[in-house]
């Protein structure tokens, strides 16, 4: 494959350009996607493309586009739904919750939403309480959404790719820290499957899984370990539904110590999860306890002080990772 | 508009189908033989079935808690929706939605929803899908007068409007939302004054007319078939039975109710029929025997149809297997 | 104390009567209190004492009325919104995940908002997909609200009149199988700290931590196994913000297993956090991989048969004590 | 309506300590001094200046993104304003809000949100509770055009309808929702079309012309405290800069801005009472001077303060500790 070298979002709208020429039934909707281009650019030059039809400009009413994306959906549209960030998943929280995802349950399997929803997460920015969540753990809780968090351009091209051609409601996680990250990604068409993860740095003291803009800082947190003869194993799950277990498990069995480093709140959240999977599925291997380094219960706060004191960082995972590798039994 | 006598008759028994079906299932779960929260739909059938006569089959529309009645007027199978209600394997949403979520999508209906004003958005998404399909199809957004309280009822209209999305939006004011009276609740004196704020128009029609309810009905749909946008039509109804099974209903007087009885749709219709000499009471009669046995066979279909099996509890999440 | 049974939800009736009384600033809203009292008959009789001004119906504007309320603690009012069912939280979403919980924060703890949310959780009825949720652990992972989850009339009002009188946003949540269950309440005044744990029964075998519902379904298992030589703990942490750790975590050095029972989903569900918390603080007092026995992600479906299949059952559970009773490492 | 001169210039210095707090925040977030998303009011301070001179101190706003209008307005002090843009511990919520969550309940700022249309319940949950209470103060939700789109703006009016609340739905309707004109995601010509909807008067003011707003909104300000309930009170106005600070606004012409500017609200008050003799260009100059003064004291004052402790991350959730 050649060897090109794009941004994340370039990644986003190459990806929402290749389906929208693919299938006729893919169309954008969402606050100023048209001219504006998504508040990050998301989708500049698609209006230019694809025109008024295929891209929907809406009214400040979420609750109502969402909804009506789902119900274009399940008659046989494949609406990509622009949540301008996940911090609103409330104001549409009815469509959210109970109706897009359950749908095809409650109907007896009989009808299908291939809808996404793309959104923005994660901090990083001063954007305070309102503009920094990543709430993609609640989204993972209530039973329906498959879940896309990508950390590079590749996986970004590639996942949105198979999120649109997926049969059920998948929402699409964009961290704002990561759009103008570049990284290689093919001209030729690919695409990723859900529920595979990705091993990006191999080890065997520690198993460190992150998504995102983590992923970033574990690398790093990586590097700097390695220094000091550390060496961890670093898993990017892609998707959180569905979630690859047996790539963590696996890693797990081997290194005996698990990391958990979750940008989203800590309690009830991704980070309780995955620790929960191996408590059970891993007992055996593990030789110390596990560690979470996830952003604690509290709003995120507007001041960069402030904001860094919360979100998960290079120094509180190595501390984690060098607790679990000098972990002695007290029994 | 011409209405001819097969028609006439037509919604006659589509009345009468839905109000027997609605008796049986107030017996039936009494009988313990209907678990869950079941709203009775007596009473309200003028409007069901005046709006349904006016729609094609693949035309859609969207339901509420209070479903039956939308459901067995756009031509749900009766058999299919009573052993949902039982929860049965064999009910159209495999036993997993019961009462509050019958759906249909073969012939045009989306799904009702537990949440008030949950549907409203996604058959306005209907409507949005046959705009972009370029079909003529038109969706009906079915709700009751408590939903348009909802943010829902603001945001979807309002899309509609300016989009002009081939829409009904149906309000069955019934002037109560469980023990809430509408008045205490609106500060305008009819929920189609509300349509103003969408600049879309808003249509009241007495509910217990039919064929009244048919004709404003025809015309909005004509409207949106055309491209020219939705239409908010109010239909004044009023509800036999409690709110669910189970509410003693006494936010109600006695006499609120009996009058609410005497304005009964389906007698109308048929004092009319007779009237009018579009039918003799045997003609009547004879529909009357004819949906009894029907609903008896529905019954039947349920009462001896399987339970969904214990493991089918985890499918049908994702089209993909479930994780 | 007197010795006194009263049901459940005379007990949510006390309460909220007494502290009524007892403070001005405390009023009721939401959907149909007056007249019908609830729809299980949680407020009936309160309007009848209190009139109008107190009890406050409203038209089904979930979004705006706890909105309203949220507003009105900001400024000292006490107000007891109802959101009749949990499964509605998604209708006023904004307010609830946002706004309500986020204020103090945001605003630098200069005001606060004594509001407390009552609300039906639980299966049992088959209510289906939007009326049987619980739902718990997405207001838990959302930071601000504290969560009150009773299993019994006694905690039921001792519990509901310290939420009321706590200055903080309370979440208490009414699992509509317990309403009309009978316990034990002294006629005299008396209330329950949130963050204690009870025991509901000594054991030494394992812990098994239940929450409303489930302590009732515990409680059984425990019988059954008691006769098989088995002798678990039962716990019911009553809250879950703040949440009892100690007394979990007490329990598990003395058992060295856990069993969470959980009637939320799964996936990232409060099971996952309590598992977390024991893999992370009572590692090594583990002598077997903790066992979740909790609601398959999937919505509530309507069906008898399909209902009794996902909810967790004396069966279940015992599956799982035995599991970890019985439990040999492999390594 | 009589107004004297003190209220004029009153206004004129309000509108002019916001226009030029908003120009140096301009600046200073260029600069790198104001971290986060930062939405400018300069060109609307007649919406704010002209209904906050109706309020009494211990009336309630609640207010938007674009907030640091209607907080100085309400007198806020601009001090601890600028230092919460600057995040640092001295700002009105410590540095934990921002530009976005300005809040001041001493002075009835009730707080700003970040999500559209998400302070409109809570402000009138303020006018609920001065009913409750049964004190004379009365209540003010700003918002913008783009708002009145959400379900919150829909469900909140109409709780203040029925209950005959003391506040005042103030829309600033400058015509866009970032990119989006208001004319493409509403069909109605007004905003306050929307009122009769809810059975509430609806007036449309020029915005810019800061003594008309005030005069609507003072007789608004009366019936809300007279028990007679809400207004929705639509003020025409346009913003001078983007949507927010990098924005590059390719969405209006430049003619558009231009046009605008020169409606700008300032000006006209200066002419009008130059014009009208009620001050001299000395007094104006005076009092910009003056208020120059002010702002460099408060960007000093912003400077100089020192950072939030990062352990301060954890407190304020819960009045009783973090758990
Ligand atoms: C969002 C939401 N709030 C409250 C309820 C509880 N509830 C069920 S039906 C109903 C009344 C609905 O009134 P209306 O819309 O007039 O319909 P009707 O029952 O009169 O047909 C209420 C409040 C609900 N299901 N969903
Ligand atoms: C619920 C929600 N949707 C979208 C946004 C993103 N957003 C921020 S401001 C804005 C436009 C608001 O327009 P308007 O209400 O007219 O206020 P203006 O900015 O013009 O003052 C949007 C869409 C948001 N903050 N909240
Ligand atoms: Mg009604
Ligand atoms: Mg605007």
């Amino acid at each position: 494959m050649s060897k090109r070298e794009i941004l994340f979002v370039e990644a986003i709208r190459e990806a929402l350009r290749e389906e929208m020429r693919r299938d006729e039934a893919v169309f954008l909707m969402g606050e100023d996607l048209r001219i504006w281009g998504a508040p990050l650019g998301q989708t500049k030059g698609i209006w230019d493309e694809f025109g008024d039809k295929r891209v929907l400009d809406t009214p400040i009413s979420e609750m109502g586009f969402i909804g009506a994306g789902a119900g274009a959906a399940a008659l046989g549209s494949r609406p990509v739904v622009e949540l301008m960030f996940i911090d609103f998943f409330g104001i549409a929280g009815e469509q959210i919750f109970n109706q897009a995802p359950k749908l095809r349950y409650m109907f007896g399997g009989r009808m299908k939403v291939p809808m996404v929803i793309r959104t923005l997460i994660g901090a990083g920015m001063s954007a305070a309480a309102h503009h920094s969540s990543s709430a993609y753990s609640i989204i993972a809780h209530m039973p329906g959404w498959k879940c896309v968090i990508p950390s590079n351009p590749y996986d970004a091209k590639g996942l949105l790719k198979t999120a649109i051609r997926d049969d059920d409601p998948v929402m699409y996680f964009e961290h704002k820290m990561l759009l103008n990250t570049k990284g290689e990604a093919p001209e030729e068409e690919y695409t990723i499957p859900l529920g595979e993860a990705a091993i990006k740095r191999e080890g065997e003291d520690a198993t460190v899984v992150a998504l995102a803009w983590m992923v970033h800082k574990a690398l790093k947190a990586a590097d700097t370990l390695s220094e000091e003869g550390i060496n961890i194993e670093v898993i990017d799950p892609r998707t959180i539904v569905p979630l690859d277990k047996k790539t963590i498990i696996n890693s797990v069995k081997k290194t005996g110590r698990l990391v958990v480093v979750d940008e989203d709140h800590e309690r009830c959240g991704l980070s309780a999860e995955l620790s929960a999977i191996v408590a059970e599925e891993a007992f055996d291997s593990l030789k110390a306890p596990i560690k979470r380094v996830a952003t604690p219960t509290v709003p995120i706060p507007f001041s960069p002080v402030l904001e860094d004191a919360v979100i998960p960082n290079e120094d509180r995972i190595i501390k984690a990772v060098k607790e679990v590798t000098s972990y002695k039994a007290s029994k | 508009m011409e209405i001819n006598k097969e028609k006439l008759l037509e919604m006659y028994r589509g009345m009468f189908v839905i109000r027997h079906f609605e008796t049986k299932t107030k017996e039936l779960f009494a009988g313990g033989k209907i678990p869950g929260f079941v709203h009775l739909y007596s009473g309200e059938e003028g409007v069901a079935v005046g709006v349904c006569s006016a729609l094609r089959k693949d035309d859609y529309i969207g339901s509420t808690h209070r479903g039956h009645g939308h459901c067995i007027a756009k031509g749900g199978d009766v058999k299919y929706i009573m052993a949902e209600l039982y929860g049965r394997e064999t009910g159209c949403c495999r036993g997993k939605g019961g009462s509050m979520h019958i759906a249909d999508f073969d012939v045009g209906i989306m799904g009702a929803s537990g949440i008030v004003g949950g549907s409203i958005p996604l058959i306005t998404g209907a409507a949005l899908h046959f705009k972009y399909k370029e079909t003529d199809q038109v969706a009906v957004a079915f709700f009751g007068d408590g939903a348009t309280n909802q943010g829902s009822f603001h945001e979807s209209i309002n899309l509609a409007a300016i989009w002009d999305l081939p829409i009904l939006y149906v309000c069955e004011n019934n002037k109560y939302a469980e023990s809430t009276s509408i008045s205490s609740v609106m500060r305008v004196k009819t929920v189609a004054d509300r349509a103003e704020a969408y600049g879309v128009p808003g249509i009241t029609v007495d509910g217990n007319d039919v064929v009244a309810v048919y004709e404003a009905a025809s015309d909005a749909v004509e409207r949106a078939r055309k491209g020219k946008g939705p239409t908010l039509l109010e239909c004044e109804t009023c509800r036999h039975h409690g709110h669910f099974e189970g509410d003693s209903g006494t936010y109600r007087t006695k006499e609120m109710v009996e009058e609410c009885k005497k304005r009964c749709p389906i007698k109308r219709l048929g004092k009319f029929l007779e009237d009018e000499g579009f039918a003799t009471k045997q003609e009547i009669e004879d529909i009357e025997k004819d949906v009894e046995r029907e609903i008896a066979e529905a019954i039947e279909f349920a009462d001896k149809s399987p339970w969904p099996k214990p493991e089918d509890a985890l499918k049908d999440v994702f089209v993909t297997p479930y994780y």
